[in-house]
């Protein structure tokens, strides 16, 4: 039962007030992509066990989206931060490394 | 291998059963194998098994990081059915419960399938269209089904209600044929004619790297050192992402937990299985008597076979309003698997970029209705290059926008 | 016998008697009894039948460890079965049934199995039963069936009711015992939100019977002492009777409150679940002691030592007059010491260990209490009732030295932490090998959403046994937790805690050491499942060497107790028959709960009327009061058909068809979303969504418009209206508001966040009813106030205005193909608008129609349905509307996916109409079988029914569906299976079947 | 106008802690730049009160602001002056991207007062609404049972609750299921 912090309304949302809207950062193709790269925007994901970064939307509560940072093997959370960015913020990059040294998932390490 | 019977036990009970074997032997690896399977799951004994039976190649390895048949084999709801509405998932599902109808003897081990028959029931007028689609599906597919009148569920299933204020029950597909078995034995009866068959079953071997020269595969690193084989077969359900990444490749797919319980056990007042997709939850009484209880997975990834309590209580929820008096019962137990879905929710039984690594998983909720027919395929597909079976499963076939998606009519549950 | 002391029995009110019945047997308890003491003081010993072997069963413990007495409860609504006799007070009245035998308790037919049980040995199942093959299902199985399942089903709808709560803590404390008032001491101290939960109906757990000293105070003193200083702390939450059951991720815990289990005629809810949020964890949870293995162990009679004192000094009850003492610690001595000061015979101590010292041993020995050392006890006599016990050497195989003939046997093996919630969430243990006991290990605790530990375990739970270092540890544990969850310690001393000294344990798993097969074969492990020392070792020689394996084998720890009592014994065999150490064999998992807790009190209200919300619109008590016979549309409920006297539903239906086609019908179209897109980017932004061009929708102008999934498929559809320069109004499908409005939001935010877009979601702002047919513009005329004229307001248009004094919003729009307005009025006044409408429409034959009556008559227009065409599996090009995906656009949401080539494929099945030569109605979900069969065998098909409906206005069946090459095979007829086997024959039609020229809404 | 309805139309569940269905209220959903001083200077105009903190909310009467997301304000604001109110937004906030919609009718709006009404709503929603946690002046929203609601206390006693109108009775039937059952005895 996770508990996330939510950075548009400032509330520690509890599970059942959160929706899990999968992997973070796809970019998306679209006409005239090749046929890998649309495939892999919508099918392939990093599954990683391990340092993952996922959507999550504040369904019950201000209905915004936000971007969490977390453990899949141990769902310690190093972050959350704006949906309106291509990468993570440095810091929550610093605070994964702090923790598990050497982490890379997809381009991000 | 010495047969079991009453006979057999009879015996043995007249010297304190000290003339038992080993139900499978227990190996160090060899230096090389024909095929090595990862993953000694039902799916990967299976896929061993019939490797052996089917095809004659027995020079064959199933490596497993842990205890044979701890994944999601040993920890899901045994349901059994193939009342499936897209002709791949009927074809291959039908072929596994067939195999469960015989595996016992073909197994000289009894899993206890339980054809007692199982229903979906339709709650809504869009799931009694789409059962009826389902049936008429099935009518060509070969798959003995029906669709039954409300008061007919109530006849086979007396417990239920079926006039719920909520959601009254319209009606409902059954499968005669359908049913349960025991999910542990199903691993230990594969696992034990695998042995008889000289297959090594290697457990608490953890699988670290694939080797490959070029493209082609040669062996894999396990934490019992290297290990060389021509094919390779990856049957890890929940953790094939991670294995994948070991051979350089991705898949598809998504691990996330499902979550299951139990009540203390009663004395038998069910005996069918019952599927209620619009409330999201399905219920059958386990020969020793507890209710078992299952729902819909969890949202996120997750790999720590723990789920999160809400959806527990949806299922429970959904299932005390369906049926009233397991409002009195306990929750004995709960637990959690880690599945591993796809695009479309229907399996991956595939070639892999990698020549001579081939991969079945993807099995989602659904995983151990289909043990024996996934075996019997993955065992063609490994043997022969190709199976009826599992061509419409291949991995590419999202990249071609080529679906095999059974949430159209059945809803998502398992 | 056992029987009620004269003195004694601190819990129970000797001078409140409660009657109670057991198998109908009327009896007599005290205020204060558990049903296991009130029956012990009844000597009524046999109480149960085990799960395989259908033994007699006695209780054994005295807490929530017990495995064999368990009863049915009650009657009727409020019958539960599994109910532990130990953890349920007794009330007045009070009614409970012995399981799992027939006919009768005393003569148990299914006792033959004990008979036969060498014939049923571990796994036997698995080995027999195999030929031949029907058998399994038609006659095996029902047997084991029978036998096996312990209570009755309920029958009847539970007729309590029950309730959540969420907390949120800084602290929560498990356990209430001398450690847990420590901890909630300590951390209450530092100011910290703290909660103490103690699943009995007292508090101070063991120390308040065995009568340690705590800061010089007796235990009880102390404990009264320390619940009055927490009582008076404002931060401080305490409950009784409410159980820690499960410890979950990120410092969720579920808490059981069992609120009139006690007392069932109090008010309110009989259980409440708890949904806890603590920052940290204490879980000072105890111990509970193991059962020694020996031949004969299960016999009614023989029980936990420390129980048999409990109901000594708790209840003031004596298990039996002569009591033989059996043990591997010194702990057990206090049993011989409490009952000989009883009064009662104790004939011998026999203790395993060969020369134990400590202050109880000299205690006994000097209260003349005869005692054994390096004894064992070789096997217990009797059958439903110790008779007496052989006693042998511990280090023998055996052989019987003597024999004291005695009613009652009091075994310790010593005492496991209750670990449960610690490792619910993946706290790891350590085995201590001097205490012969798993424990917590603190640098392997369960972490949470800050990666660090957030469960402590405190005192007995932690491996400490003896109560100095209890209190201490549970005082410290308390403080430790406050600072994790961030209070600074405050200065404060820790209780101090005295106790006699206690020489060690030694393990003993088997009794003899030597016990020859004879005796393991009877020397049980599980009491409920009949697993036996000969069991696990079976297991482990047939190759199931996983702890998991060996348990699923034998079904040790399956029980109902979930392995308490049998878990470590079991995994000791295992171990020593692998010549492994305990530690690397391991434990099963723990899983929740910690006790099993009510299917109801995880339901909460949320049952019956309110089990989910139901959505209603402002004229769903108007459809309720006149014959809608409702249809669940997601949460929402839409007449289906509006009833009217006899007639059947399907007459209701035609009805409403035929007389909206000639008259005048209305349709409560309230539930249809409606989004309002507003910015300089809405126009660009539905160009991405719709894959037809909305922004060059003319204000004031309607626009048909479809939606499709980003992997092509489509996935809603509906009118779009301009209403200025930069609003649009998306109408959607009735399912499809709050997803189509997430929908736009996840883009918005979350991909093109930089364009200016608001999105608001006024669907229920709204009460919009469709006026359909011939005479809608009389009508709407009549009630007058806004010129609805074809030439003001032609199709697809809308305007604002006011109809018969109410604000309203007109659209010309029809999926019926009649002459048709769908008006939107506020929500506050839709049930008078509905009202005035079927009012002035009387004249012109006006009624209300349902939702099957909308589906016919799209279909008899050759409509599609999202839903019934589409299945999400269904792409625009499949129903034939490449005209709505724009060639203008570069991009919209799926264009990419369509380019694939499975979707650009030409033999995808494409929509058409359909008609059976004899006018029937091709059953809904049919195929069209094609010739041959695939490579699996099955029948190839050529395409499938989408919708199939008997049409009132052609009198004829008709049906849309999608075949193979369709719209080029026209007027050729196809064969479409049915269910029993048989076809029907159908021919190919343009899916058009009634007003193609569209004369009926062009005026 | 006079066939205008509330939800419930005013229904009550009297006890300890009273449920109330509160009538037709104003709402209106107001999104843009919340830093606008036009924005501010409108919201102040119509509600007497300026723009929110971050989960907070004021309200006299009929009137009253909400923080409800970023770029999202509830107003309130009586019944009848609800279109008056939004014209009043659109004049002031000519030449901004904003968005300004009636949602008065979309809503059920209930008071549960009474001296364990935190617990009332504790039982159907996981925040945390321990006294030193949720004050007077804090907005929550959240789940209530299985639906989304948001609420603000008015006083120590009064919780004002909406949730969307078509699920009205049951958010009613819910309280007041939560009120009968009696006090936990926590807060």
């Amino acid at each position: 039962m996770l508990t996330l912090h939510c950075p548009n309304c400032g509330v520690h949302a509890d599970e059942t007030d959160l929706h899990a809207e999968g992997e973070a950062h796809l970019k998306r193709f679209g006409p005239d992509s090749s046929d890998d790269d649309f495939h892999d925007y919508m099918f392939q994901r990093q599954n990683p066990k391990g340092v993952h970064f996922e959507r999550w939307k504040h369904v019950y509560g201000c209905g915004k989206y936000f971007l969490a940072a977390r453990c899949t093997a141990t769902l310690e959370v190093f972050g959350t931060y704006s949906a309106q960015t291509h990468e993570p913020p440095q810091a929550i990059k610093d605070a994964i490394s702090a923790k598990r040294p050497g982490w890379s998932w997809g381009d991000f390490s | 291998m010495k047969r079991y019977s009453a006979f057999a036990i009879a015996r043995e009970a007249f010297r304190q059963h000290s003339g038992w074997d080993r139900a499978w032997a227990k190996r160090e690896p060899k230096k090389k194998y024909d095929v090595i399977i990862v993953g000694a799951g039902g799916h990967g004994l299976a896929t061993a098994y019939y490797l052996g039976k089917n095809f004659g190649i027995t020079n064959v390895a199933v490596i497993e990081k842990g205890w044979l048949g701890g994944g999601n084999t040993g920890r899901n709801t045994t349901i059994i059915r193939s009342n499936y509405l897209q002709d791949p998932s009927a074809a291959i599902y039908e072929k596994s419960r067939s195999l469960y109808e015989t595996m016992s003897q073909d197994l000289n081990y009894n899993v206890m399938f339980s054809p007692r028959g199982l229903i979906m029931l339709a709650q809504t007028q869009h799931e009694i269209r789409g059962y009826q689609r389902t049936a008429h599906a099935n009518a060509l597919q070969g798959v003995s089904t029906e669709w039954i009148s409300a008061a007919r569920v109530k006849e086979l299933c007396p417990i239920m209600n079926i006039d719920g204020p909520r959601y009254p029950v319209l009606g409902g597909l059954y499968q005669a044929r359908g049913g349960t078995a025991r999910h542990d034995a199903v691993a230990w009866g594969y696992a034990r004619a695998c042995s008889d068959m000289g297959m090594d079953i290697i457990q608490q071997c953890e699988v670290t790297g694939v080797r490959k020269n070029g493209d082609k595969v040669v062996g894999v690193d396990t934490t019992k050192g290297p290990i060389d084989c021509d094919k390779l077969g990856m049957v890890v359900a929940g953790h094939a992402s991670v294995l994948a990444q070991k051979a350089g490749f991705r898949l598809p797919i998504e691990s996330v937990a499902l979550q299951a319980l139990v009540s203390e056990p009663i004395k038998p007042c069910m005996d069918v299985v019952v599927m209620a997709n619009t409330v999201h939850g399905y219920l059958s009484q386990s020969d020793k008597g507890e209710m078992v209880i299952g729902g819909g997975t969890d949202g996120y990834n997750n790999y720590t076979q723990r789920g999160s309590f809400h959806h527990v209580e949806e299922t429970v929820r959904a299932l005390v309003e369906t049926f009233p008096m397991l409002g009195r019962l306990k929750m004995l137990r709960q637990w959690g698997g880690i599945v591993d879905v796809t695009g479309d929710r229907s399996p991956i039984l595939s070639k892999t970029p990698v020549e001579g690594v081939f991969v079945n998983c993807g099995w989602g909720t659904g995983g151990f209705k289909a043990i024996p027919g996934s075996g019997w395929a993955m065992a063609e597909l490994m043997a022969k290059g190709h199976s009826p079976l599992t061509e419409e499963f291949n991995m590419f076939r999202f990249r071609e926008g080529k679906f095999i998606d059974e949430s159209v009519a059945a809803g998502v549950a398992h | 016998m056992s029987t009620r002391l004269a003195l004694g029995g601190r819990l129970v009110n000797k001078n409140k008697a409660v009657s109670f019945a057991f198998n109908g047997k009327n009896l007599r308890g005290y205020e204060g009894d558990t049903l296991a003491s009130a029956l012990l003081a009844n000597d009524q010993m046999l109480v149960g039948r085990s799960f395989k072997y259908h033994r007699p069963r006695g209780v054994i413990a005295s807490g929530a460890e017990e495995p064999n007495g368990l009863v049915n409860l009650g009657k009727g609504s409020t019958f539960e079965p599994n109910q532990r006799m130990t953890t349920t007070e007794l009330f007045e009245g009070l009614s409970a049934t012995s399981q799992n035998h027939w006919p009768s308790l005393e003569f148990d037919v299914g006792a033959i199995n004990t008979h036969l049980s060498r014939f049923l040995p571990a796994g036997f199942y698995y080995k027999m039963f195999i030929h031949p093959r029907p058998f399994w299902k038609y006659v095996y199985e029902p047997i084991i069936r029978h036998s096996a399942g312990l209570g009755k089903a309920p029958t009847e709808q539970d007729s309590d009711t029950y309730e959540h709560f969420h907390a949120h803590f800084d602290v929560m404390i498990v356990g209430g015992g001398i450690s847990g008032l420590a901890a909630a001491h300590s951390s209450a101290q530092t100011g910290a939100r703290v909660l103490l939960v103690e699943q009995t109906a007292d508090w101070g757990g063991r120390a308040v019977v065995d009568a340690p000293k705590i800061d010089g105070l007796t235990a009880q003193e102390w404990v009264n002492k320390t619940v009055q200083d927490l009582e008076s702390m404002g931060n401080v939450t305490m409950r009784l009777r409410m159980q820690g059951s499960g410890v979950y991720d990120h410092g969720y815990v579920l808490a059981y409150e069992r609120l009139s289990d006690h007392a069932p005629e109090m008010e309110g809810p009989r259980h409440r679940l708890w949904r806890i949020r603590a920052k940290q964890i204490v879980t000072a949870t105890g111990a509970i002691e193991r059962p020694l293995s020996f031949a004969g162990n299960d016999i009614p009679g023989v029980l936990l030592a420390a129980a048999v004192r409990d109901y000594a000094i708790n209840f003031g009850v004596s298990v039996g007059d002569r009591t033989v003492v059996v043990t591997n610690n010194d702990d057990a001595y206090r049993t011989a010491i409490v009952l000989k000061n009883a009064g009662l015979d104790i004939p011998a101590i026999i203790d395993a260990r060969t020369a134990p010292e400590g202050d109880l041993i000299d205690e006994a020995r000097a209260l003349g209490i005869r005692i054994e050392f390096g004894k064992a006890v070789a096997k217990v006599k009797g059958g439903k009732r110790v008779t007496g016990v052989e006693i042998c050497t511990q280090a023998g195989e055996g052989a019987v030295l003597e024999e004291i003939s005695c009613d009652c046997v009091a075994m310790s093996g010593g005492w496991s932490p209750v670990v449960h919630l610690w490792s619910h969430c993946g706290g790891k243990l350590n085995w201590d090998d001097v205490q012969a006991m798993f424990r917590p290990d603190p640098e392997r605790a369960p972490t949470g959403a800050d990666g660090l530990g957030f469960v402590t375990t405190a005192g007995v739970a932690n491996g400490h046994l003896f109560t100095a270092e209890a209190v201490a540890d549970g005082f410290a544990a308390g403080r430790a937790a406050a600072k994790a969850a961030g209070f600074k310690s405050k200065a404060g001393q820790a209780p101090l805690g005295e106790c006699a000294h206690e020489g060690p344990i030694s393990a003993v798993w088997l009794m003899p050491q030597g016990a020859k097969h004879a005796l393991r074969s009877k020397a049980w492990l599980d009491f409920q499942n009949d697993v036996k020392v000969s069991d696990v070792q079976l297991a482990a020689q047939e190759g199931y060497e996983s702890v998991e394996h060996a348990k699923r084998y034998t079904t040790i720890g399956m029980a109902t107790d979930q392995g308490k009592l049998s878990n470590i014994n079991g995994l000791a065999i295992l171990s020593k028959a692998l010549n492994a150490d305990i530690p690397n064999v391991g434990t099963t998992t723990f899983r929740p709960p910690y006790t099993p807790i009510s299917l109801s009190s995880i339901t909460g209200v949320a049952k019956n009327e309110l089990f989910q919300p139901i959505r209603k619109t402002p004229m769903s008590d108007w459809h309720a009061a006149n014959g809608a016979d409702f249809e669940p549309v997601g949460q929402w409920r839409r007449p289906y058909a509006y009833i009217r006297g006899t007639e059947t539903v399907e007459d209701a239906v035609n009805r409403e068809v035929v007389n909206t086609r000639e008259k005048l019908g209305l349709l409560d179209a309230s539930t249809l979303g409606k989004l309002v897109v507003k910015g300089p980017d809405a126009g660009k932004f539905l160009d991405m969504m719709y894959t037809n061009m909305m922004s060059n929708l003319a204000v004031g102008k309607c626009r048909y418009g479809l939606m499709c999934s980003e992997n092509g498929f489509l996935s809603d559809d509906g009118v779009v209206a301009r209403i200025d320069e930069d609003t649009w109004l998306c109408h959607t499908t009735t399912g499809g508001a709050e997803r189509i409005h997430a929908w736009m939001e996840d883009w918005l935010q979350c991909e093109w966040w930089d364009w200016k877009v608001y999105v608001a979601n006024v669907t229920e702002q709204w009460a919009q009813v469709a006026v359909v047919g011939p005479n809608a513009r009389k009508v709407l005329e009549k009630i007058g106030g806004m010129d609805v004229s074809k030439e003001t307001l032609p199709f697809m248009q809308w305007a604002d205005g006011t109809l018969g004094g109410f604000d309203a919003r007109v659209y010309r729009i029809s999926f019926s193909g009649e002459l048709s307005y769908e008006i939107a009025v506020p929500a506050s006044q839709g049930a008078a608008f509905w009202e005035l409408l079927l009012a002035a429409g009387q004249e012109f034959g006006v009624m209300p129609y349902g939702t099957e009556a909308l589906h016919i008559m799209r279909a008899e227009k050759g409509f599609i349905m999202i839903g019934d065409e589409t299945d999400g599996t269904v792409i625009p090009q499949d129903l034939n509307l490449q005209w709505a995906l724009s060639k203008k656009k570069t991009d919209y949401l799926g264009k990419r996916a369509h380019e694939r080539s499975h979707m650009a494929d030409p033999n995808r099945w494409k929509l058409v109409g359909l008609e059976t030569l004899d006018g029937s109605v091709i059953p809904d979900g049919s195929y069209a079988i094609a010739d041959g069969t695939n490579a699996n065998g099955q029948r190839n098909t050529q395409g499938r029914i989408t919708s199939t409906y008997y049409s009132p206005t052609l009198k004829k069946g008709i049906a849309m569906g999608l075949v193979l090459h369709g719209p080029d095979r026209m007027g050729e007829e196809i064969e479409f299976n049915k269910v029993d086997g048989t076809t029907v024959r159908a021919k190919i039609v343009d899916p058009v079947f009634y007003d193609k020229e569209g004369a009926k809404n062009n005026v | 106008m006079s066939n205008a309805v509330s939800t419930l139309q005013g229904k009550v569940a009297a006890g300890e802690v009273t449920v109330r269905e509160g009538g037709l209220r104003g709402m209106i959903t107001f999104r843009g730049d919340l830093s606008n001083a036009k924005l501010k200077s409108v919201c102040k105009s119509l509600t007497g009160f300026g723009v929110p903190e971050m989960g907070k909310a004021a309200s006299n009467g009929d009137k009253g602001v909400a923080w409800m997301s970023p770029d999202e304000l509830l107003i309130l604001v009586p019944h009848a002056e609800t279109n008056a109110a939004i014209a009043a937004i659109e004049k002031a906030m000519k030449g901004q991207h904003f968005l300004a919609k009636n949602v008065s009718d979309a809503r059920t709006h209930l008071t549960v007062q009474g001296l364990f009404s935190r617990e009332v709503i504790a039982k159907l929603a996981p925040a945390d609404l321990h006294p030193d946690s949720f004050k007077v002046g804090d907005f929550r929203r959240t789940r209530l049972g299985q639906i989304a609601a948001a609420f603000w206390m008015t006083d120590d006693e009064t919780f004002e609750v909406i949730c969307f109108r078509s699920v009205g009775q049951y958010a009613f039937d819910l309280l007041a299921a939560s009120a009968k059952a009696g006090p936990v005895g926590h807060f």
